[in-house]
């Protein structure tokens, strides 16, 4: 029988023993209330009315024409806020009230899931604190204004780079000091078991969703679906509904950063290995002796050296096929999706997008494409701005 | 000396046994080393030796810092097992115990890693992100190598988990006073004193009792609410931080801290 | 018989000759395209599965709570682009294409609307030029990047005080020298006949919704329904439905600036008057010889001397009350929604959020409104931030 | 003189006439007055006599600068009427031609506004903002008053609304050149002769051509193309607008340029 919280060898709860009966508590509520009528239509209710879900699935003629596929793009940058990242943290806002806990900590990069739990935290009323890299504070400025406006607190974590992995480690410490009475709101596929299976059971809605309408709309499953990722949370809510459907094609797309150098990427499909980090076994960016390596890509999003557990089982199993583009693939693409369907991508996003693009071949003429796009770009647009103005 | 033999040897004697906490190669290793002859030679009883890794999440900030200074000087986790060797040739006899994240020794292969460590002369390992639900292959490879395999108590840890643990661990338990990471803070609560208290009722293994830890008061407070002892470490590391350009001139400050930590579990003992 | 595009006496078609003609095509073509099959269709199309519609009704619980009605916000902040304004983009863009036009020329003061053409311009394959006063080029930069990330031209207006007024005066005038191949892409329900009649028809998709959901969600018509406006597309996209329904009480909101006295606001309801501007008769703000005055708000958005002939007609004739807020309430307001719900209004919004809190004691306890949420306020981030660092 | 007498005669002289168009205030309210007075010593027939709006969207850049500055220096309808009876006074005696938009009567009374033009002694009105769908009151109030309406006709429009616009239109028809706006253009199309072509062909009312006339071989062309007279205005503001701080000293370049735009009217007559 597969253990619980493992996708292969991957995934565990290689924690502090500070945090395993936190972990435990956090598991066994999840199993309780998740599942219950009660709590499904508040998390429904919200998802609808709060979020805007059903998120829509557009056929994208102009960009299929420029590609030559048939594409649909999955709009989760309608959702609230702009990304995915709502639909997890109204799910574990609901949860954290269910387990009577007040406070939520948790860590962003691109300041998308900050921003997300900052608002799930307002609607729930539970008091936020956000930790954050000092790095992605200045690169992310307008999300950061943006969560500060809402009332969270957010924590400038100066360590190591002062990226997200740094962030992650000095959210966890904080939550050994505090985990009575705070829920840490995992915002990615990540961490120790039950997060990763939390986040992707809340995320899948995205999959369920195309399911049903693409089925309305070309009365079969898609051949294909690309998502971009780091800890795998868009892309597994897109594909969990379709991993059991063979003929369905999954395409996961990394950071390729500026080349598949060491230290110059985030892809650890291509140039990491098993390593335990943050709690699981996942595909991470490492040197031989197993010191973890700090990753790099202009996308704030996708700048994290691990794979979540399930997304590193799919993609060294085989099911999942893996991709990569590098950031100046992906300026490129905001650029011709923004031409192309006047929606202008966020840098995550655009890696799916310049995967096709710039793999034209692997895709056939009229193939059934769902991209996922998980988000929109205007976090990113200074940066998207100053790429074109200085290159 | 072997850890049983000096929790027994202290028991004797009615002391509490210190153990300072260590990483090597900060800010290289000889300084390192000579450190730890300093601490044994003025009240260490066990060493806890720490091997840096990159991403130490129960860690405080004072340890991360020591971490990533060691890393950047260059050290490995097989300099660090040299390191061991050099102590055993320089005559430190006391019990060590190997402090690292998972990932290292899992890079290396668990198996491996217990082999060389208790080849270099090391008693026990303590990896502070593997609980006992994953600790099926730690507990193997230790049992094969003769390698104790030390576990933590913490004051979120039910009663049901305590006897799980309880179970599985040798060598001693390492207690954690305060919810939280590695650290040196002013005052302990009595909840602290009540976990000593709590966790004594499931066993009669050694109980080292460690995080916040940095002077005699509180060495002597948990020792005397039943723990056989008490960690210290980043108490250590904040005086020579202070002076990394010649960290050896702390020595003799680091020399009296230690000896005020081991007169603390010494009075403890006695205040039972 | 009401005479064709007039409200009352507001409305007509005080344009110069040469437009004349290209309006008496453009009213011929919406009526001719707008009912068939095919035209809805493709707009409803768009407007679901690129637009994100329907929008939801949510139950603001914990703003109810702070002003003591039962509010629900009808969510025109989650339209592609952040605010209602692409309802209209969009069936104007479709109807350009109808017309065998191949270009859009608009105006845009908060962006909003800019950004909504030049999206459905690249969605319908339109080329989009959009001219934008100098002064909110500079106060609403985020968008401008994302209109010339779009590939739209952005012409700055240097004449008159370099705002929207000014903006639509070179539109117009520009319009005279090309509109045989350029459709004239109106934002508001302003201008000659036939805009504000298509762009309310657009825009009304708004209240036939919140008929429906707010009939599902409560099984009754709402007591009072809250909308800011300017032009008066947002608000009269939600009253439109309501209108005959007399016992739904509707509210206006308009720019009440740094105060009401003269040259500091954009209220034309309280201290403006009947005029023509633009090519309509409408509620204007103006000195006493009948020129035009310009108004004042934070919210470039709201920032028009004039009020469209249909809004002017209803308020006038006392079907809808008309109100106002200051900018300091209004950014009040920004901060109470945020840290309540986890929205963060745009400034425009805000104004009728602004009334709300500032005028309690109109609403009776458990009374039921919609407020229409025109916009999300990202594009204000600067703006607001700025005033809370200022003041 | 009255404005049917005016083409008379000239038609009689086999002329075209010309119109020049001035708003009044720009940069003050004398120099407005004297300029129409070179303008009428010099070659103009007609005066199209503008009172300045603060938002002339009918205009190009160089009127939308004059009526900004007029506005700025205090110039209001009522001094503008005012300024139609100074030039009375001085004996100019040209037909006079009164352009403003729209608002400027609607907010004074259209009846009102009618009789004060009429009483300092004006004959008609522009207002380019309102086509005949919207003239209701403009013209049961210009019939009251005596003062005729002229509407435009431009390239946009189509045959059914040229022969409704013939029907109410009276004094003379104004022929726009081009699809925009006012102000002086280098050069004209073919088209714009051929729309001239096209209004001689559904009445015998005059015709003046405006828009985009800046010089003596434009007015003469569409003179020649059939229309009985050339408006220009813009081509005036821009050699005064280049020294506003004395404005005076460009008057004699003014009458030059008048005089030639006069003499391609002339010209262009005896080309037919
Ligand atoms: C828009 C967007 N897409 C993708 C991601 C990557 O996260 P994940 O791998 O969890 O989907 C992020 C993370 O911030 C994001 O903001
Ligand atoms: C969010 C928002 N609300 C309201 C308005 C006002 O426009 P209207 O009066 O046409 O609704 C604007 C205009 O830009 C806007 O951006």
């Amino acid at each position: 029988m597969k253990k619980k919280g493992k996708f292969g060898d991957f995934g565990g709860q290689y924690v502090n023993e500070v945090l395993m009966p936190i972990l435990i508590e956090l598991e066994a509520a999840f199993e309780k209330h998740y599942p219950t009528a009660e709590f499904q239509a508040k998390l429904n209710g919200l998802l609808r009315d709060y979020a805007g879900r059903p998120t829509s699935l557009y056929y994208a003629r102009n960009f299929s024409e420029l590609v030559g596929s048939k594409v649909y793009l999955k709009r989760e940058d309608l959702v609230c806020g702009g990304s995915h990242k709502l639909n997890n943290t109204l799910g574990q806002a609901l949860l954290t009230k269910e387990m009577g806990k007040t406070r939520l900590i948790t860590e962003t990069a691109a300041g998308q899931h900050g921003l997300a739990t900052a608002m799930a935290g307002n609607v729930c009323q539970l008091e936020t604190e956000v930790f954050m890299g000092v790095k992605d504070i200045k690169r992310q400025a307008s999300n950061v204004k943006r969560i500060k406006l809402l009332g969270a607190k957010v924590t400038p974590v100066d360590i190591g780079m002062g990226v997200l992995k740094d962030a992650v480690s000095d959210t966890l410490r904080k939550w050994t000091t505090c985990s009575m009475t705070t829920h840490y709101l995992m915002g990615s596929t990540v961490g120790p078991h039950p997060f990763p299976e939390i986040v992707a059971t809340f995320q899948s809605v995205i999959g369920k969703e195309i399911k049903k309408q693409i089925l309305e709309k070309e009365g079969r499953l898609p051949d294909t679906i690309v998502a971009c990722g780091s800890g795998g949370s868009n892309a597994l809510g897109a594909f969990r509904p379709f991993i059991k459907e063979k003929d369905v094609r999954l395409i996961f797309v990394e950071g390729g950063g500026e080349s598949l150098e060491s230290d110059n990427n985030a892809a650890a499909f291509q140039i990491g290995k098993p390593g335990i980090l943050h709690g699981a076994l996942m595909q991470v960016l490492q040197d031989e002796n197993g010191q973890i390596k700090p990753s790099r890509t202009r996308a704030a999003g996708l700048n994290y050296p691990g794979r979540g557990p399930e997304i590193s089982f799919l993609g060294n199993s085989g099911r999942v096929k893996t991709g990569y583009a590098f950031d100046s693939q992906v300026f490129e693409a905001v650029k011709i999706m923004s031409k192309a369907e006047g929606l202008i991508p966020a840098l995550e996003t655009a890696h799916a997008i310049a995967y096709m693009v710039n793999h034209k071949e692997e895709f056939d003429k009229n193939e059934l494409v769902v991209l996922n796009f998980s988000g929109r770009g205007d976090k990113d647009l200074e940066t998207i701005m100053r790429y074109f103005h200085e290159s | 000396m072997n850890l049983e033999k000096t929790f027994e040897e202290l028991k004797n004697k009615r002391e509490g046994a210190h153990m300072p906490h260590v990483y090597l190669g900060d800010p290289h290793k000889e300084f390192s080393l000579k450190l730890i002859q300093t601490l044994v030679e003025n009240g260490a009883d066990i060493l806890e030796f720490g091997i840096p890794f990159s991403d130490p999440t129960a860690d405080g900030p004072t340890f991360q810092a020591v971490c990533e200074r060691a890393l950047e000087n260059g050290v490995t986790p097989s300099k660090c097992i040299q390191g061991i060797k050099n102590l055993r040739d320089r005559g430190v006899e006391n019990p060590i115990v190997v402090t690292t994240y998972y990932n290292i020794p899992y890079v290396m292969g668990v198996g491996t890693f217990m082999n060389r460590i208790r080849e270099v002369g090391a008693q026990a390992v303590i990896i502070p992100n593997v609980p006992v639900e994953e600790a099926d292959v730690l507990l193997a490879e230790g049992k094969r190598s003769s390698i104790h395999v030390i576990f933590q108590i913490a004051p979120t840890t039910t009663e049901d988990r305590l006897k799980k643990i309880t179970d599985f661990a040798s060598g001693f338990l390492y207690v954690i006073n305060v919810e939280g990471v590695t650290g040196a803070r002013e005052s302990l609560d009595d909840s602290t004193l009540k976990l000593v208290q709590r966790v004594r009722r499931h066993t009669d293994m050694p109980l080292m009792a460690g995080f916040g830890i940095s002077n005699k008061k509180q060495a002597s407070n948990v020792v005397a609410a039943g723990a056989d002892g008490a960690i210290a470490g980043s108490c250590y590391a904040k005086v020579y931080e202070k002076n990394l350009e010649n960290p050896e001139e702390t020595l003799p400050q680091i020399a009296q801290l230690v000896g005020q930590i081991k007169q603390g579990c010494i009075e403890g003992y006695r205040r039972r």
